[in-house]
């Protein structure tokens, strides 16, 4: 075992030996490891968070034509900083009828609600937090601690603008985690696990975004609405409600929230990759060019490909506009659920039937199948917007009585 | 795993009564559901626990507690379903209020 | 297994102290000078009408429970897309009558016209 | 004192504390978010279990969805949101004294029990548990009855609180 093969693996046993030498049990050695680990794992998001901002800014310049930040540091690169250090040095106001404990509990949460994640996210096959056998399901339960956390800073703000849209946020939240779940069952099924390096490594000769091309679409759709990002950003409606649940918060604890929701989208960025885009691995070419294998280079290559998920996240953001709530919801739930429903029904007995099968020939079939069902789908809401169209037309046609009558 | 197997019976019995408590005493239906959620919970510490002392390779233990998962959430969507209903009839829900039925 | 919830518990310790952290620190250098205007509830200017914890349209409850129910039985799913391999196919027909189950409830929340946000 | 022991009785202390605090705290958005916290600490007791699936279950279910529902609810039957005054009947020492009868009871009981203070045997080699509960669930030797039944009584809970809830409607 050396450095280049096994990074994290080299660095623990050289300090495991360190400290059992100084006459340390095992265990209480493994409890600093992990320690030292997790901080390690901790402060490598929150330096890549203050990264996201700068990109965040650069791409939204870009995306409106402009230029966006550029004075300080090259590229404006300094910015961030000067942003974090403008943050800390500004009044904290809290409300005169905020509930204090809460009030302060929610930001802390919501960003602590996105850390959470980091402890599954397998960088490379030897660069991970932890390999948990239930890591699909601790996605969603994570994902619950920050639904709860904007509940909590809604409600404790005592300001109406906040209540309304920590509501709307948590309708819209609740709503597609039902999609999302749903399309966390796949890679489930075809990968026969729920851990998520297991599920990465299952897409060693094929990705699964080609398997189940649907199933990425919906888990997509449905963690820009997980994250309240454009087009389902109304829990923040400018124009209607200010700045929706935090809009109480100001100086650092805005910073958390504002902080979290930029890794959140980053981490969910690495989410797709890892489920549907193969994770650190690149089309099975590691078994030609072994450098492709070392742990710090699949590290870049999965941070690489969550990178360009999260660049899809902005690029939807700065290009759509903000829909209304009912369509937001019925688009949810009579759209979104039920063919999700159908690409999982399919995929189960897709994979029953085929197991076993050559790869080629399973490839083949799931893609078939969901190319069919999204051909049926979209015949569906041909028919379903004709018929629409057809009573709108009769509405408003001057023999219509409604129209007569209207005009009388 | 040197936890002995009555630490649990225990702890799962003070939870069930303080849900006693909480379900007796309280005028607030809604409060009331909560005394509710925490007996549930106390009786899935005890079936959980059962599982893991008695036979881990047997999944009866933990089925039991996924089928009370699913009690307890169709018990909350009718129980709070009943109090909103009765909440815009009636505009109460202390359950003291709620005494149609006794005569 | 015992380790990797170990990890999990002391990842959450460690999670929750990172955030504070900065806020503790602004809490140091920032400066504090609370005034009345300065605490009162943000509303564009305008004086605030009324209390701030107003009342919902039930709509929001319906959503809720929907969710509720169809979260209750997704995550039921799991176990049964993990044994999908090893079961026989009639397992697998199984798991999906009881997500056609899942989808009557949805049907006839449609159906009722509860979908709809009025 | 082992260290599993430790954790057994940080969250045993969480769980009473919150669970008290259900029951006797006034505002009912705080007795719901005490309530999170109780049920956090029963996933952490799940995890030390080793029923992970169950402690995963326990925050997506209980913290992502029912607490959201009580907290929903709370905020639709808005006029007892104000009410801070007390919250319990005026009699509530009998079911204080209930509470403390039974848990003495209870206690008696269960450590009159032989072989109660057994410990965990080792889960044996090769059974992964949360395959095991899969097959359990479908597998019609298992639980696949229950299992439908359960579907069948979530479908029957939706039809019927969405009825309740709503009414009517024309």
């Amino acid at each position: 075992m050396n450095f280049w093969n096994d990074p994290i693996n080299f660095i623990a046993d050289w300090l495991r030996g360190l400290l059992t030498s100084r006459g340390m049990t095992t265990g209480l050695s493994t409890v600093i490891l992990f320690f030292i680990g997790i901080v390690v794992l901790i402060i490598f998001a929150m330096m890549l968070d203050i990264f996201l901002v700068w990109v965040e800014r650069k791409v939204v310049a870009r995306f409106q034509d402009r230029l966006g930040p550029n004075r300080i540091g090259p590229f404006g690169l300094i910015q961030p900083f000067a942003d974090i250090i403008k943050l800390v040095i500004k009044e904290d106001i809290t409300p005169a009828g905020a509930d204090k404990l809460v009030y302060n509990m929610a930001p802390v949460l919501a960003m602590a609600s996105v850390i959470l994640l980091w402890a599954i996210l397998p960088l490379a096959s030897k660069i991970y937090g932890v390999d948990l056998n239930v890591a699909v399901l601790y996605l969603v339960a994570a994902g619950a601690l920050g639904t709860l956390s904007i509940i909590m800073a809604g409600w404790s703000s005592n300001n109406k603008y906040a209540l309304l849209g920590a509501f709307r946020m948590v309708a819209n939240m609740i709503s597609y985690e039902v999609p999302m779940v749903v399309t966390l069952l796949i890679p489930t099924i075809l990968a026969n696990t729920m851990s998520v390096k297991g599920i990465t490594d299952a897409q060693h000769s094929v990705w699964f975004v080609i398997l189940s091309p649907l199933g990425m679409m919906i888990f997509l759709i449905s963690a820009i609405a997980e994250l309240g990002r454009a087009p389902f950003d109304l829990n923040e409606a400018e124009s209607e409600i200010v700045a929706g649940f935090h809009i109480e918060y100001t100086g650092m604890k805005f910073g958390l929230f504002y902080a979290g929701e930029l890794l959140h989208a980053f981490t969910f960025g690495g989410f797709v990759a890892m489920l549907y885009f193969g994770g650190y691995g690149v089309f099975g070419l590691e078994k030609f060019l072994p450098f492709l294998q070392a742990p710090l280079v699949s590290a870049l290559i999965f941070l690489a490909k969550a990178m360009v998920g999260y660049w899809v996240i902005m690029w939807v953001k700065y290009s759509m506009p903000r829909i209304r709530i009912d369509h937001l919801l019925a688009f949810n739930w009579k759209f979104l659920t039920p063919l999700s429903l159908v690409v999982l029904c399919v995929t189960a007995i897709a994979s029953k039937l085929l197991s076993g099968s050559p790869t080629w020939l399973v490839a083949m079939v799931m893609f078939l199948a969901n190319v069919v069902i999204a051909w049926l789908t979209i015949e569906i809401l041909r028919g379903v917007g004709r018929r629409q169209r057809k009573v709108e037309e009769h509405l408003t046609s001057p023999s219509s009585p409604l129209v007569r009558h209207g005009s009388e | 795993m040197s936890i002995p197997l009555s630490w649990y019976l225990i702890l799962a019995a003070a939870l069930f009564c303080i849900g006693l408590f909480g379900v007796l005493s309280r005028k607030n239906a809604i409060a009331i559901l909560l005394g509710i959620e925490l007996m549930l919970n106390a009786v899935n510490i005890n079936l959980v626990a059962f599982w893991r002392y008695l036979d881990p390779s047997r999944m009866a233990g933990q089925v039991f507690a996924i089928i009370v998962f699913a009690t307890a959430a169709a018990e909350v969507a009718v129980g709070l379903a009943l109090i909103i209903s009765v909440y815009r009839r009636r505009s109460t829900i202390l359950a003291d209020e709620i005494d149609l039925m006794k005569w | 297994m015992q380790n990797d919830w170990l990890y999990i518990g002391l990842f959450l310790v460690i999670g929750i102290i990172v955030p504070i952290v900065p806020l503790v620190f602004s809490a140091l250098v920032a400066p504090h000078k609370p005034n009345p205007i300065k605490q009162s509830t943000y509303e564009c200017g305008i004086e605030t009408v009324g209390e701030s914890w107003i009342q919902f349209k039930s709509q929001y409850y319906v959503f809720a429970l929907v969710f509720l129910v169809f979260d209750v039985e997704t995550v039921f799913l799991f176990p049964w897309a993990l044994s999908i391999n090893q079961l026989p196919i009639f397992a697998v027909l199984e798991g999906i009558l009881f997500i056609s189950i899942l989808v009557a409830g949805l049907v006839y929340t449609w159906r009722k016209g509860l979908l709809e946000w009025i | 004192m082992t260290p599993d022991q430790i954790i057994f009785l940080i969250s045993a202390v969480l769980i009473l504390v919150s669970a008290l605090m259900v029951v006797i705290t006034h505002n009912l958005v705080h007795a719901a978010l005490w309530l999170v916290a109780a049920l956090f600490g029963v996933a952490v007791l799940f995890a030390i279990l080793n029923a992970s699936f169950l402690a995963v279950v326990q925050v997506v279910v209980y913290i992502g969805a029912i607490a959201v529902l009580f907290v929903f609810a709370v905020m639709l039957t808005r006029k007892e949101l104000r009410d801070r005054g007390t919250q319990t009947r005026a009699n509530w020492w009998i079911p204080a004294l209930l509470g403390v009868l039974i848990l003495a009871g209870l206690a008696y009981l269960i450590l009159g029990q032989p072989d109660v203070s057994r410990t965990a045997p080792a889960i044996p080699a090769g059974v992964d548990t949360l395959r095991a509960l899969g097959t359990a669930l479908v597998s019609p030797d298992g639980y696949a009855l229950p299992f439908e039944a359960a579907s069948v009584l979530l479908l029957a809970a939706l039809v019927g609180a969405v009825y309740v809830a709503v009414g009517r409607k024309s």
